[in-house]
């Protein structure tokens, strides 16, 4: 067991795909010698090579319609999205190419392509530089989307995107890199896609979330303890294909949810969770499944005060958790 | 003819070509020009659904990049490339089934009549965005020169197409690291309603090259073997790592920008003179002077390949839509599963 | 009054605009002399001159990003996307540009712009003809989006959107161009942003939707009237911001409520309004809130009984509400 | 000095320039590099949050072409151009109330501390995404053409921004409507950590504006002079109607690519070169060898604009943040409800 941070995790899990795969190679902007802007592939290049470690130009629509093509030509690109606000130039490239490509030559051509995100908020990085746009690719079948929340699962998720036959957007969150520590096995392990894990078992009533929100949902449910109130606790992990059976089994069971997402509210993922849990379970609803989301303005504003204000946290979490209870 | 046989005749020393591939060649480009014409009439038969874009006019400058091409080679077209798809390898039972839209086509009735492809002979199936299979071909360059191998891309398009971001940045990737890659642009003077001078300030898309730093050339595009010659060199560069070339061929096409556009917006006379430059008739009268070709055997072709086509029309006419339920296949691999409504 | 298709009342609205404003102009692919592929522009380029009806190169990202800078100092653009599938290549440009314009200037600069986007199935078009990216723009604050089903709709809410303030994202459904008619009055008239429309009042059910699905849903209501079911039809005509009341005093009429979408089910705009609907309204429900979608499949596939099976029908909504009703 | 007054010294008929042109320049140049490099410190005081991008060393590249505009007319920032919205009249009030992020600055905190903008002064307030604002600028120039004033579009960018696909769709339509832009390419040799080899195929990123059929220059970055004499004529063909030009300014960024990055990537000595080609510096000797400044007269503007950077400080760290609430503001016009979660 070795004590890892998430973003080490996720350099690992490159590490170590790359010496097993010669298949696998990774593009991006400063992702070379200078190891990425967060570091997330520091000592690669050295390691691999300039071929297999590459320092793209300022091209995000290249660097993912790039990797769609040498993904079809059997490589398992890693390309590198150095933040998810800059995702919007390759749009084209995942939607109409990657997601599509399968689907649109009857399964001739396949696209096994894991594009690296790194996003989220509560860093101080303001309107282009906290974005995450996860619901974007969530309503894009043919896509697989991603978003772990702990070492163990970067690891584990991306190396299963990696040996996957799919394109892959997985969401790394900026402010989980160096907060997040866990020990990790020395072997070689991965987390299955499509799978959502219970974190903290719960009575009275389920918190779903993914990413940071994960976290504040947990701190949520440490202070409702307190209070007597046992929250269970979901990560999603995988958006896409989200995994119903662990949601719904555990509502079956509390009877309430609160969903947490940290993207602005309106037309984000946790409404389609909670339309599909209305739709299956409303016989067991005893209370209005609650959101408690980023603001419906653009996300995030910049001073302090006001993303402070736009994002969720525990005690937002808390508060929506009580009037549900209440309810 | 043999009265006719004086010095100014071309000679297949002064060409310097083989006899077979020029014969290959030329049968590409009949097979293509036939094939094109009788899919424009199923077409406003109303025998088919979607539309058509016809490349008839513009045959060379698909054929004659994509003749001898390896099928690990990997051509990129867009939607006017049913020349490159015929070269690469396409049977006539492939695409017409493809634009009847069959169970029996590559695509399984997914796409579109005019997204032809197939991976085993290495022919990208487009989407439809204008310049799309530009990046995708160029990231396929990219694998190349990463795996060592000594295969190349070659990527289709129109001049209209030079106007997209994605192109820019796919060529400027590729003149960094000098892919096995070429570019090979169709310049057919209109984009759909718009004239190449309202598509970009220049008068030669090869020129864009420049700012990339290879290679541009811009060539009679309806001369087959000016067109096989310069892309062969081309390729030949690309497979000794010399990197990309973009080559503009001149040409033109003759009917609309699909078959529901009675393209209004030329001049006849336009289309008159490039008529008189018709591809397939220029390889035509070259053959013939060269003594490979005969009026007889000429027919003898047209004949065989007509019943091939018709063979194929009837095979797909024949072949099954893909049932409903078919459209929840090749979404994802096995592995991840599709919700299925309930019905 | 005088009898106008769905496409007549979008060609009269741009024209009535730019002759009472000569800040209106428009760009796009093909809308020139040749009058747009669907001829929407018909006659415009004669009338008001290139300089106002601009024939484009092919480049989204500047149809839309040039707009932008234009609404920016003084004029009041209508960029036309010839088909929604190619919205991909523009996406930095509305996101990051159009949407967060005033948001990121503390108000000192704005973009009124009108976004045409032709969109929409049923009509042979396939995997890149037929799209619809709604809910991409729906979860974008900062951006108002339109989605007319009438002749009278369409004019109206163009003409409020050319004279807004706001960023525009307006959906036209290639499918209603010449199948839709109507009487039109003659003298100027335009439709609230932000209302929806009751299309039949109905006391049973409450069935929202928009677009084409908003007349195969007045069909629908139609087969249950038969059958002794009195479905309410609401067409929200804006999907950004929604118009919750008109929605909600409806449900709180009926109690049951069907969704239906055009789009692929999975984070489409009706998850938000059920999602809403159940927060909000939850002690008022009698049966789950049903969505009618298109197929979690890339919109969509070719061959017509592919492109039968993903669509929404009249059938398929009469099946959801009888299913509602037997709550 | 008298003595070192020699025949190669420069005069100002040599120049052309008038002393009140060369004053102002001087002065916009040295104000800055104080304020930039004021800013620099204070960021790494940890006295406001985000980063900072430093320009010092390119401050030619920006206050040449900036000075002498209109109000009215538009510049399209990157986030290297401090010294494009200092020369276009940002006061440093509004620029230190922008980076310390508060209620007082032209964005009231919303957008991030290098975002510097101003309607009034005709100053596009950043989007981060590389080349946005070129294609923004773009669009202002177009808007210029069709409303037939004599404005014009300035566009700054790095030599990183032009592999972006949007900046060329701009700089290509431009190229056919012969717009009144200038777009100002800041070469400082790096993109972040990457080697301008590995961002394009070329020698001289001005050869880019041959694919779009207009000038392209390349020219001393460093050297005020060259810069604004650059400008001026490509101002003033753009107000006549003779469309864009792409200047290529050859510079040096001495920090980190933010003051967050150590640039470790670059060798010192390359560094240390462009160090002796200080544009304040040399825009100073210049201005002694023509007589128009003593050191007095440069400590006296020194200690003058020293303090006005101070008071400015003083200003921005007075002012307040804006009210949680005020993230609900300029969402959308008035006319259209933002929804508010309870609280
Ligand atoms: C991004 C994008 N915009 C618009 C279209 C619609 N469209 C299809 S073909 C075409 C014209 C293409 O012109 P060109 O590249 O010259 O090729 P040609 O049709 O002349 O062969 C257009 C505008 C599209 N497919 N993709
Ligand atoms: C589309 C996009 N990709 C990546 C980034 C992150 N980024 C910010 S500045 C920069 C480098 C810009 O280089 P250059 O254009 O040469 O300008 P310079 O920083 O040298 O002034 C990068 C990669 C971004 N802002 N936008
Ligand atoms: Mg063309
Ligand atoms: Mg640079």
């Amino acid at each position: 067991m070795k004590t890892t941070t998430y973003i080490e995790a996720i350099t690992e899990a490159m590490a170590e795909e790359m010496a097993r795969d010669e298949r696998v190679f990774l593009i991006g902007e400063d992702i070379g010698l200078y190891g990425g802007v967060f570091k997330a592939t520091k000592g690669l290049q050295e390691r691999f090579g300039v071929d297999r470690v590459i320092d793209s130009p300022i091209s995000e629509a290249y660097i993912v319609g790039g990797s769609v093509g040498a993904a079809m030509v059997g490589m398992r690109p890693i390309p590198e999205i150095q933040f998810a606000d800059f995702i919007t130039p390759s749009m084209d490239q995942i939607i109409q190419q990657a997601a599509k490509i399968r689907y649109r030559t009857g399964g001739q051509w396949t696209c096994p392509m894991t594009v690296r995100v790194c996003c989220g908020g509560d860093v101080g990085g303001g309107l282009y530089h906290s974005q995450i746009n996860e619901q974007w690719f969530f309503s894009q079948p043919g896509l697989v989307v991603l978003f772990p929340s702990t070492p163990y699962d970067a690891k584990g998720l991306l190396k299963s995107a990696v040996r996957g036959e799919d394109p892959v957007i997985y969401f790394e969150h900026k402010r989980l890199y160096r907060s997040i520590k866990e020990d990790l096995p020395e072997e070689d392990f991965t987390v299955p896609i499509g799978k959502a894990a219970v974190r903290r078992e719960g009575k009275d009533i389920t918190i779903v979330a993914y990413g940071l929100m994960a976290h504040r949902s947990i701190d949520a449910a440490k202070a409702l303890e307190n209070e007597g109130i046992s929250a269970e606790i979901i990560d999603m992990r995988t958006l896409l294909p989200w995994d119903r059976e662990t949601i719904y089994e555990s509502i079956k069971k509390t009877s309430r949810a609160v969903l947490v997402q940290e993207n602005t509210k309106t037309g984000g993922v946790m409404a389609e969770v909670s339309a599909s849990i209305t739709e299956d379970l409303f016989d067991y609803l005893d209370a209005p499944v609650t959101r408690v989301c980023g603001l419906d303005v653009p996300m995030l504003p910049f001073a302090p005060p006001l993303e402070h204000f736009f994002l969720p946290n525990a005690d937002k979490i808390v508060k929506a958790v009580k009037k549900v209870m209440e309810y | 003819m043999a009265a006719n046989q004086t010095v100014n005749k071309p000679s297949l020393k002064q060409i310097s070509l083989s006899e077979e591939t020029l014969m290959g060649l030329y049968t590409s480009l009949l097979r293509v020009r036939l094939l094109d014409e009788r899919l424009r009439k199923l077409f406003r038969q109303g025998r088919f659904a979607g539309t058509y874009f016809s490349a008839v006019g513009q045959e060379a400058t698909t054929v004659g990049p994509t003749y001898g091409l390896r099928d690990e080679d990997i051509i990129g077209p867009s939607h006017r490339e049913i020349g490159a798809a015929v070269t690469k390898g396409l049977t006539f039972n492939e695409i017409i089934a493809q634009v009847f839209a069959r169970s029996t086509s590559p695509d399984k009735g997914k796409s579109h009549p005019c997204h032809y492809g197939s991976r085993p002979k290495g022919v990208i199936h487009p989407a439809s965005t204008v310049a799309g299979q530009t990046v995708v071909a160029t990231g396929c360059a990219m694998a190349f020169k990463i795996q060592k191998k000594d295969n190349v891309a070659v990527a289709f398009f129109g001049e209209g197409a030079t106007s997209r971001g994605g192109w820019h940045e796919a060529l400027n990737y590729a003149g960094v690291h000098k892919l096995p890659i070429i570019y090979i642009c169709q310049n057919n003077m209109w984009a759909e309603s718009v004239p190449s001078t309202l598509q970009a300030g220049i008068d030669r898309f090869a020129d864009r090259a420049k700012a990339y730093g290879f290679p541009g050339v811009t060539i009679d595009g309806n001369d087959i073997v000016e067109v096989y010659k310069t892309a062969s060199e081309a390729i030949a560069r690309a497979r000794a790592g010399q990197g990309p070339t973009l080559i503009e061929c001149l040409t033109y096409r003759w009917y609309g920008h699909s078959e529901i556009d009675p393209a209004n917006y030329r001049r006849p006379e336009e289309l008159e003179e490039w008529k008189k430059k018709d591809p397939v008739v220029r390889a035509e009268q070259l053959m013939i002077d060269l003594g490979l070709l005969t009026n007889e055997k000429r027919e003898a072709m047209v004949e065989q390949i007509t019943a091939e086509i018709e063979d194929a029309i009837k095979f797909a006419e024949a072949s099954k839509y893909s049932e409903p339920e078919e459209a929840y296949l090749d979404v994802y691999s096995e592995k991840i599963p599709v919700r299925r409504e309930e019905s």
